[in-house]
């Protein structure tokens, strides 16, 4: 049944390994079947009842996905990058990304390259009924080398085998060393397991030094490289000649059945749902329920890694960390739902965990589907919005949308206004005398619907107004204009974007001078919509740009954002604080930001904050423009 | 030689004002028509903003005032103007000659039975604030007997014509809210609700008690002022007010209504005033020779105020008042009164 | 019954007595910051949806405690939740959150 | 400060009823209007201390002013000894006089009441007149009444009345000597030509409204709109 | 309830009210719907107390009803008032006896006006010159009829047949009263006893035996309203008035309403009736109403008058349950015979209230 047989040069005269024990069985293996059988079941049964609980629509584009080129590569990229190598985390986290992947990637070289062993050596073995399941786990017990018919390729095996488990155990003790200290491994705050965390944790811990144990003890018969070989020896040397190496079999296969047996209640469930979770992902198959359908498969392939702990700009309360996305997931796993609500609620959205989460799991979608749950069915009456978008409005190419949170902020309105007419645009205002709101915030509470409400009287408003390009100044209606109005015909732009167009185009002059400025990504512009260059371009002619500490998608939410629904005031101007000390690492002068809920919160921030700096000015992007 | 100097009222303006002017060495005699010493403090049992029992403050204050001359059951009789000083005659028969009088005759509180669609003295449910701090004093009060629903109604007697008296007590505000949760404390089952018309708390951490009434004792405030009690057949109180902030009339039924009596200019104060005649403003109370840079002065030269004899204060404010009248005493006995020669003249410049 | 062209009128008095501490015990301790509004106003001077209609939080957290959840409920139907009021709200009062969970305790729904 | 404003400063009942209204909201608690209709006395005072001539004539067009019953229980209570009610006397006179009175349903019952009010006055020399009171349009006079209507001259000669008759007694004919004194003072004082004015809007608003002054009098008697109210 | 507290402030708001020589002045709404009320008031302070109370037929209507209308302008009805003042100057008298609380509110206001406006009694006074040729003189005295039964109380009650006692049980009669709104609201000293705790009605009714009985919406307008009620759209505001106080009172059984303003008894009474008929709730025993009364038939029941002649039948509120328990004789089958018994039919009955 394996070609690859075939494929491999060198091949010996006489057999090289030879079957130990006819039966290929014995007891020990009992835990281990028992285990990974457990586990097989619960995953096909799971697989199966995902994939009929997602709509009819959804599953076709899931199986029409695994066959078109184009995701097949995706997917085989992802799968690799993600679920074996750890790119993501080895960009961030060199050492954790070392760790990850030595645990994941040598365990899964350990399982391929045995399985090619037995498939070289005893292909019969790879028969399910002759002890498929277990034989190649615990091929070194079942076979016998034979003296003097060693062949390269076969010593090449030993060698690689021993190699990857070497690799898989220095991944194993940087895992023990960062559960003590998480710190050096560049993690402040790590998950705390469940019970069944701790099972699998433990036992995973084990299975590889009990690996490295039994081998080397059977080395003397089964063989081994430089590894088990040299430990055999070093065995021989303590113990003299009889090992007595059934108990340490027994042990790894005890270790192995416990591991899979609990994997179905841990986090490390993540390393075969990761690869679903990556194949429905890449098919673009969106959850439409926080917990059931696809969103299972998004939950289950979270891997309690805990870097959204660091990530999320809540972790500057010890209290607030509960809240976290890692959490959430558990909680949606354990279907406890008056928690799921509490820990839903309190999100910020920022986005962050999304953007640093290794297998990409979209906790914030997640947490905006689980409030629609709760709050889409509340009753809503916007009877009165034909009413309030009913103004005709002038009709100009250039329409300017200033949004609830902007007109709370009138000095962005009045440097927009003064960047517009030097740089001669001709503009019209939507929302002069006050519009309604854009949708983003009810969308963010999960209202849905009434969001849609929201967006319809305004499209129609804009729609109507015959312009080609709507400028926001705010980055939360930009995110929903951009994603949910569909303005076709419509350029929707944010200030930033346009007003960096205005420079590159020569409409706006700039003088440059020297001014430290350093520029704050509003969540919803940077993570949310992608716009990080542009606001950089044009304070980059304006001033000398200083870095923060942490910038682009590591940005950190200023605390003020209406994503969070219970987030007091209090804990949201800690959060402030502490973003506030990110954006001061280079000892600027001027703080830019280009959202006006930012804007108003680092201005309390600085005149409220303990810090020292307190003559730091915070400016609006458009007031850089129009000194 | 020392100075005799008079000063009329043991309360805590009385006291505090003895205590500095015995410390600058004078021959201080002060006098208080009650049995005790301490005034209103004395009936009070713990004081706004941070509960501070008021035993301990009348304490402090006693102590320090140790060793002044004191008579307490006397008043005035009678006050003859010598040629700088005063020839007070006391109901005790003594007779003292002081070259100083400050009269710190304090305040009344509003008697509560002329604000009649209150019903004090009538609805057996109904009692004042000082009543109330009664109760916490002593543990007993036969009106309170684990009341569900309790009431404070701000403004008794105060900012009201009909009272005769259009003036702010300035204290209630934050009395009632200190007793509020209070009350809350003792029956934290007990529905507190208090009716304000504006809520004047404007000290230093006074807004705290405000939130905390709010925020940790649930107290409800409502704007407006009680307008009408009665009793209902179970001798429970109804009450009606307009909550001016929904602009809707509004009524509930109450165990218990506190009313929040305002500060009156009291009656033996007048008395003296009377005998000195001393200039009595609109609000009755007394008149002084600045309300900003002297206001510890009586237009009589000689004559000082102290505490709320010129207006409802704070405690603090009386201490602190008491302490500038001690200073402008010594001022005027240093400066102005040894001068035999000069005096009428530096009375004219200086007073 | 005997019709004579008119007859009683309901009252409009508030009547506290009416009041449903338990049911207000559950949005406190859901959303403790109904508690400590001072009825300032700020949140309806800047209301979105108070421009267009007669919304109003302070009137809303007014009905609750004045017995007239219904009310409240109801006026609060037009909040889109674009979160003015808590920018500008003197006590910190998460607006957003009281106004969602006034409507998801009172709502009879 | 307005035209308005002025207006009402002269009637002597503004210049008795409005001290500096501290809004404390008193007379609305304890007035029977309140109570009943949306109404709240405090906001009215405080519109007219507020001199704002647009929101006065708001109000001098509205319903909202003719819903006090002027028991003047406000006055008892207010702690700066305004007079709501006297207040808003004052306000229904100059409504009247301006004719805004109209514009309103609850305004424009003042063409039935002076009709009908001064009649009995200048006709009799009483505001209510037992044979002009009857059983029809007040069916809650009672069954009673309904007797009494019937029997007028026996009911009151059994009870020691004197209806229509001469001297003195109760509902004696008034000698027409003191009716004329009255009719003078009415030509003299401005009742007469308030009596025209309401007459004259009451009509002009029924040919507005192309109704007769029959079906408009029925109207303007039974109308009640239920937005008057609060549920 | 501290009675102590009550009798302090009584004490404090005692009126004077002169002892004799009257000028009475009647009230529309009384002689309309209570004229044997105003007989017996003359009949008992004439012929029982001996005191001279003067009436001239040339009096009139003082306008209030039709001023607080709103239909006739302050200067009418104050110069109307003036005329009133006039005719009692031209007879000799200066003590003021009005029968309407209306008036005397009106009364009371309008000297009130004139004490602060002085420039507007003296247009009053021309306007009253020119248009009757008569010049007037303010009341030394001006009181409510009311004032006066309350002033001989005692007097009454010594010449009393009968107590306000039941008198099967021996108990005091529960007594509720209801004081005009015009009589003390607006100017507390101008009435016995002030404006929160009246006692013009609660002495008579002490004096005769009756306890009075306080109860939460005591204070509260019957609801008349003036407009309220004229125009029948409004006659809600009126009838809910009412209910209230009723509402207010049922807990306390009352036995009986005393009242000392002319609409109050009507409305009272009718309100009962119209509430019994329309929603079927009475207030008294058994589908009776509790009998509102004014004081006058109050004063006659205790002195012995016939109840026919008091005109308690042209009540709709069946007195008979009151004059059971007081243990006054009557004739039912007289109750609503005309003048030396002649037959003029009889009221229907009515669907919900007892007779």
């Amino acid at each position: 049944m394996t070609p690859l047989f075939h494929l491999l040069a060198v091949q010996a005269a006489d057999p090289e390994v030879i079957d130990r024990i006819p039966s290929g069985y014995s007891h020990f293996v009992i835990p281990f079947t028992i285990g990974i059988t457990f586990m097989l079941c619960w995953i096909g049964v799971g697989c199966i009842r995902l994939l009929a609980a997602i709509p009819q629509s959804d599953r076709l584009k899931f199986w029409k996905s695994l066959f078109l080129p184009k995701t097949i590569i995706k997917n085989l990229k992802d799968l690799f990058g993600d679920c074996l190598l750890h790119v993501k985390i080895w960009q961030r986290k060199p050492l954790l990304g070392y760790m990850h992947s030595a645990i994941a990637f040598g365990w899964f070289m350990l399982i391929v390259l045995g399985h090619i062993e037995v498939a070289l050596f005893v292909p019969a073995r790879l028969n399910v009924t002759r002890g498929g399941l277990f034989y190649p786990i615990f091929y070194r017990y079942f076979v016998w080398m034979n003296p003097g018919h060693t062949t390269l390729r076969g010593s090449f095996f030993f060698f690689l085998m021993d190699f990857f488990l070497l690799y898989v155990l220095s991944g194993i003790a940087l895992a023990m060393f960062k559960r003590f200290r998480s710190i050096v491994l560049g993690m402040r705050h790590t998950t705390k397991p469940s019970l069944a965390d701790r099972v699998a944790l433990y036992s995973l811990w084990m299975i590889f030094p009990l690996r490295l144990l039994a081998e080397s003890f059977t080395a003397d018969l089964s063989g081994g490289s430089f590894l088990t070989v040299g430990v055999n020896h070093f065995w021989h040397l303590l113990f003299g000649d009889k090992l007595w190496f059934t108990p340490c079999w027994w042990a790894y296969s005890i270790c192995l059945g416990l591991f899979f047996a609990a994997m179905p209640f841990s986090r490390y469930m993540h390393i075969l749902t990761e690869v679903l979770w990556i194949l429905l992902r890449n098919a673009g198959i969106q959850p439409h329920h926080p917990r059931k359908g696809v969103a299972e498969a998004e939950i289950y392939a979270c891997s309690s890694c805990g870097l959204c702990l660091d990530a999320c700009p809540m972790n500057v309360q010890k209290k607030n960390l509960k809240y976290s996305s890692v959490y959430f997931i558990r909680f949606l796993r354990r279907h406890n739902e008056k928690k799921i609500n509490a820990i839903a609620d309190k999100c910020l959205m920022c986005d962050k965990c999304h953007a640093l989460c290794p297998v990409g799991v979209d906790a914030p979608a997640l947490r905006r589907a689980q409030r629609a749950t709760v709050n889409n069915s509340l009753p809503y009456d916007y009877s009165y919005l034909p009413s309030a978008c009913a103004g005709q409005l002038s009709e100009q190419k250039v329409l300017y949308f200033a949004g609830c949170m902007t007109h709370l902020t009138p000095r962005i309105i009045k440097a927009v206004d003064r960047v517009f007419k030097a740089a001669g645009v001709e503009y019209a205002f939507a929302d002069r005398d006050g519009g309604i709101c854009c949708g983003r915030p009810l969308m963010l509470a999960g209202k849905t619907e009434a969001a849609s409400k929201v967006i319809e009287a305004n499209k129609k408003l804009i729609v109507e107004s015959g312009c080609d390009t709507l400028v926001l100044s705010c980055p939360i209606c930009y995110k929903i204009f951009k994603d949910e109005y569909h303005l076709e015909g419509i350029k929707v732009v944010h200030y930033t974007q346009f007003i960096n167009d205005l420079i590159a185009s020569g409409k706006l002059k700039v003088e440059k001078i020297d001014e430290k400025i350093v520029y704050h990504d509003p969540c919803e512009l940077g993570r949310g919509c992608g716009v990080y260059y542009e606001p950089r371009a044009a304070l980059g002619q304006a001033g000398t740009l200083v870095k923060a500490s942490k910038e682009y998608d590591e940005s950190v939410c200023c605390g003020g954002s209406l994503g969070s629904l219970t987030l007091d005031t209090r804990d949201r101007a800690r959060i402030s604080e502490s973003s506030l000390e990110i954006l001061l690492a280079e000892d600027p002068e001027t703080i830019v930001t280009a959202c006006p809920l930012c804007l108003k919160t680092f201005s309390e921030a600085v005149s409220n904050s303990r810090l020292p700096r307190k003559n730091v000015a915070v400016k609006d992007f458009a007031e850089v423009f129009c000194r | 030689m020392k100075n005799n100097i008079l000063i009329i009222g043991g309360g805590p303006a009385g006291l505090e004002a003895s205590a500095q002017l015995q410390r600058m060495g004078y021959n201080v005699i002060l006098i208080e028509k009650a049995p005790k010493l301490g005034g209103h403090l004395a009936k009070w049992d713990r004081l706004f903003p941070d509960s501070v029992p008021a035993d301990e403050v009348l304490g402090g204050l006693l102590r320090s005032a140790e060793g002044v001359k004191c008579f307490t059951d006397t008043d005035v009789r009678a006050i003859n103007r010598l040629d700088k000083s005063y020839n007070v005659r006391l109901t005790n028969g003594i007779t003292v000659l002081s070259d100083a009088v400050l009269v710190a005759s304090g305040f009344d509180l509003f008697d509560a039975v002329k604000k009649e669609e209150y019903g004090y003295g009538i609805y057996d449910q109904v009692m004042t604030n000082a009543d109330l701090e009664a109760y916490f004093k002593t543990g007993s009060d036969k009106r309170i007997e684990n009341p569900g629903r309790i009431g404070f109604a701000h403004c008794v007697g105060s900012r009201d014509e009909k009272s005769g008296c259009r003036s702010c007590s300035k204290v209630c505000c934050a009395t009632a809210v200190k007793q509020a949760i209070e009350i809350k404390q003792a029956f934290p089952k007990a529905e507190v609700y208090c009716f304000y018309m504006d809520l004047r708390l404007f000290g230093r951490h006074y807004e705290d008690i405000y939130l905390k009434a709010q925020k940790e004792y649930g107290v409800r405030f409502i704007r407006g002022r009680l307008a009408e009690v009665s009793e209902n057949y179970d001798g429970t109180l109804q009450v009606k007010a307009e909550d001016t902030v929904a602009g809707k009339p509004l009524k509930v039924t109450l165990d218990l209504l506190v009313l929040m009596s305002g500060m009156r200019p009291s009656a033996s104060g007048k008395a003296i005033g009377d005998l000195l005649e001393m200039t009595v403003e609109e609000d009755g109370y007394f008149a002084v020779r600045s309300g900003i840079a002297a206001g510890q002065r009586s237009p009589i030269p000689g004559i000082f105020l102290a505490g709320a004899a010129t207006g409802p204060k704070t405690l603090p404010e009386t201490l602190a008042d008491a302490r500038a009248a001690a200073m402008e005493i010594d001022r005027y006995l240093t400066e102005i009164f040894p001068d035999a020669k000069n005096y009428k003249q530096l009375v004219r410049e200086r007073w | 019954m005997v019709d004579f062209g008119f007859g009683l009128v309901p009252s409009s008095r508030i009547n506290l007595d009416l009041f449903d501490k338990d049911k207000y015990e559950e949005l406190a301790a859901v959303e403790p910051d109904v508690r400590i509004c001072m009825a300032c106003g700020s949140c309806t001077a800047v209301c979105t949806a108070g421009k267009f209609s007669t919304t109003s939080l302070r009137e809303a957290i007014e009905d609750i405690k004045n017995a007239q959840p219904a009310k409240a409920v109801e006026m609060l139907q037009a909040c889109q939740l674009c979160g003015k009021c808590s920018m500008v709200c003197p006590r910190g009062i998460n607006t957003r959150h009281l106004i969602l969970s006034i409507t998801k305790t009172y709502s009879t729904k | 400060m307005g035209k308005l404003y002025d207006l009402l400063m002269k009637d002597y009942r503004l210049k008795e009823g409005l001290n500096a209204c501290i809004n404390c909201g008193t007379c609305t608690a304890i007035c029977p209007a309140a109570e009943f209709y949306r109404y709240d006395p405090r906001r009215i005072v405080d519109i007219v201390q507020s001199k704002d001539d647009d929101e006065i004539e708001k109000l001098l067009k509205s319903d909202v002013i003719w819903y006090c019953g002027e028991c003047m229980s406000c006055v008892t209570r207010c702690p700066r000894k305004n007079a709501p009610g006297l207040i808003i006397m004052a306000l229904r006179n100059l409504s009247i006089e301006l004719g805004y009175f109209i514009e309103s349903e609850k305004g424009r019952q003042m063409y039935l009441l002076t009709k009908d009010l001064c009649s009995n006055v200048l006709d009799y020399g009483y505001c209510v007149y037992p044979r002009r009171f009857d059983y029809e349009g007040h069916p809650e006079a009672g069954k009673v009444w309904e007797w009494e209507e019937k029997h007028l001259d026996d009911v009151f000669e059994r009870l020691g009345g004197n209806l229509d008759g001469k001297g003195p007694g109760a509902m004696r004919r008034i000698p027409q000597e003191d009716l004329d004194q009255l009719k003078a003072i009415f030509d003299e004082t401005g009742a007469t030509a308030r009596m025209e004015t309401v007459r004259k809007a009451g009509e002009r608003k029924a040919a507005e409204l192309g109704m007769s002054v029959e079906e408009f009098s029925k109207m303007v008697y039974s109308q009640s709109d239920p937005k008057h109210l609060n549920h | 309830m501290i009675y102590e507290g009550k009798q302090k402030i009584w004490s404090e708001y005692q009126k004077e009210i002169p002892d004799d020589h009257y000028f009475y002045v009647r009230s529309c709404i009384r002689q309309s719907f209570f004229p044997a009320s105003e007989a017996t008031f003359l009949d008992i302070t004439r012929n029982r107390l001996g005191k001279d109370i003067f009436e001239t037929e040339h009096h009139t209507t003082c306008g209030g009803i039709a001023y607080h209308s709103d239909t006739i302008p302050q200067e009418t009805v104050m110069t109307i008032i003036a005329r009133q003042f006039a005719l009692m100057a031209k007879n000799g008298y200066e003590n003021y006896v009005c029968s309407c609380i209306t008036s005397f509110g009106l009364y009371c206001e309008t000297m009130e006006t004139w004490r602060e406006f002085p420039e507007l009694e003296a247009k009053i006074r021309e306007n009253l010159w020119k248009t009757c040729k008569l010049e007037f003189a303010k009341p030394k005295f001006l009181i409510h009829a009311s004032d006066l039964i309350y002033k001989y109380r005692n007097l009454i009650a010594a010449q009393a047949v009968r107590k306000l006692v039941n008198v099967h049980t021996g108990e005091p009669l529960k007594v509720v009263e209801h004081i005009g709104c015009h009589y003390s609201k607006m100017f507390p000293s101008k009435g016995v006893g002030g404006a929160e705790y009246p006692y013009v009605l609660t002495g008579m009714i002490e004096a005769w035996g009756g306890e009075i009985v306080d109860y939460p919406e005591r204070r509260h307008c019957c609801g008349f309203g003036f407009r309220q009620y004229f125009i029948k759209g409004n006659r809600g505001y009126s009838l809910s008035n009412t209910h209230k106080k009723f509402e207010s009172m049922e807990p306390f059984k009352p036995d009986l309403i005393i009242t000392n303003c002319p609409g109050c008894p009507y409305f009272l009474d009718r309100w009962q009736y119209v509430i019994a008929e329309s929603t079927g709730k009475t207030y008294g025993p058994d589908g009776h109403g509790i009998p509102a009364l004014t004081y006058e038939e109050v004063a006659g029941l205790v002195m012995g008058y016939d109840p026919w002649d008091l005109g308690l039948q042209t009540h709709q509120i069946g007195p008979e349950p009151l004059l059971d328990k007081m243990g006054v004789e009557y004739d039912p089958a007289k109750k609503y015979l005309g003048k030396n018994g002649k037959n003029i039919g009889e009221p229907l009955p009515c669907t919900c209230l007892k007779g």
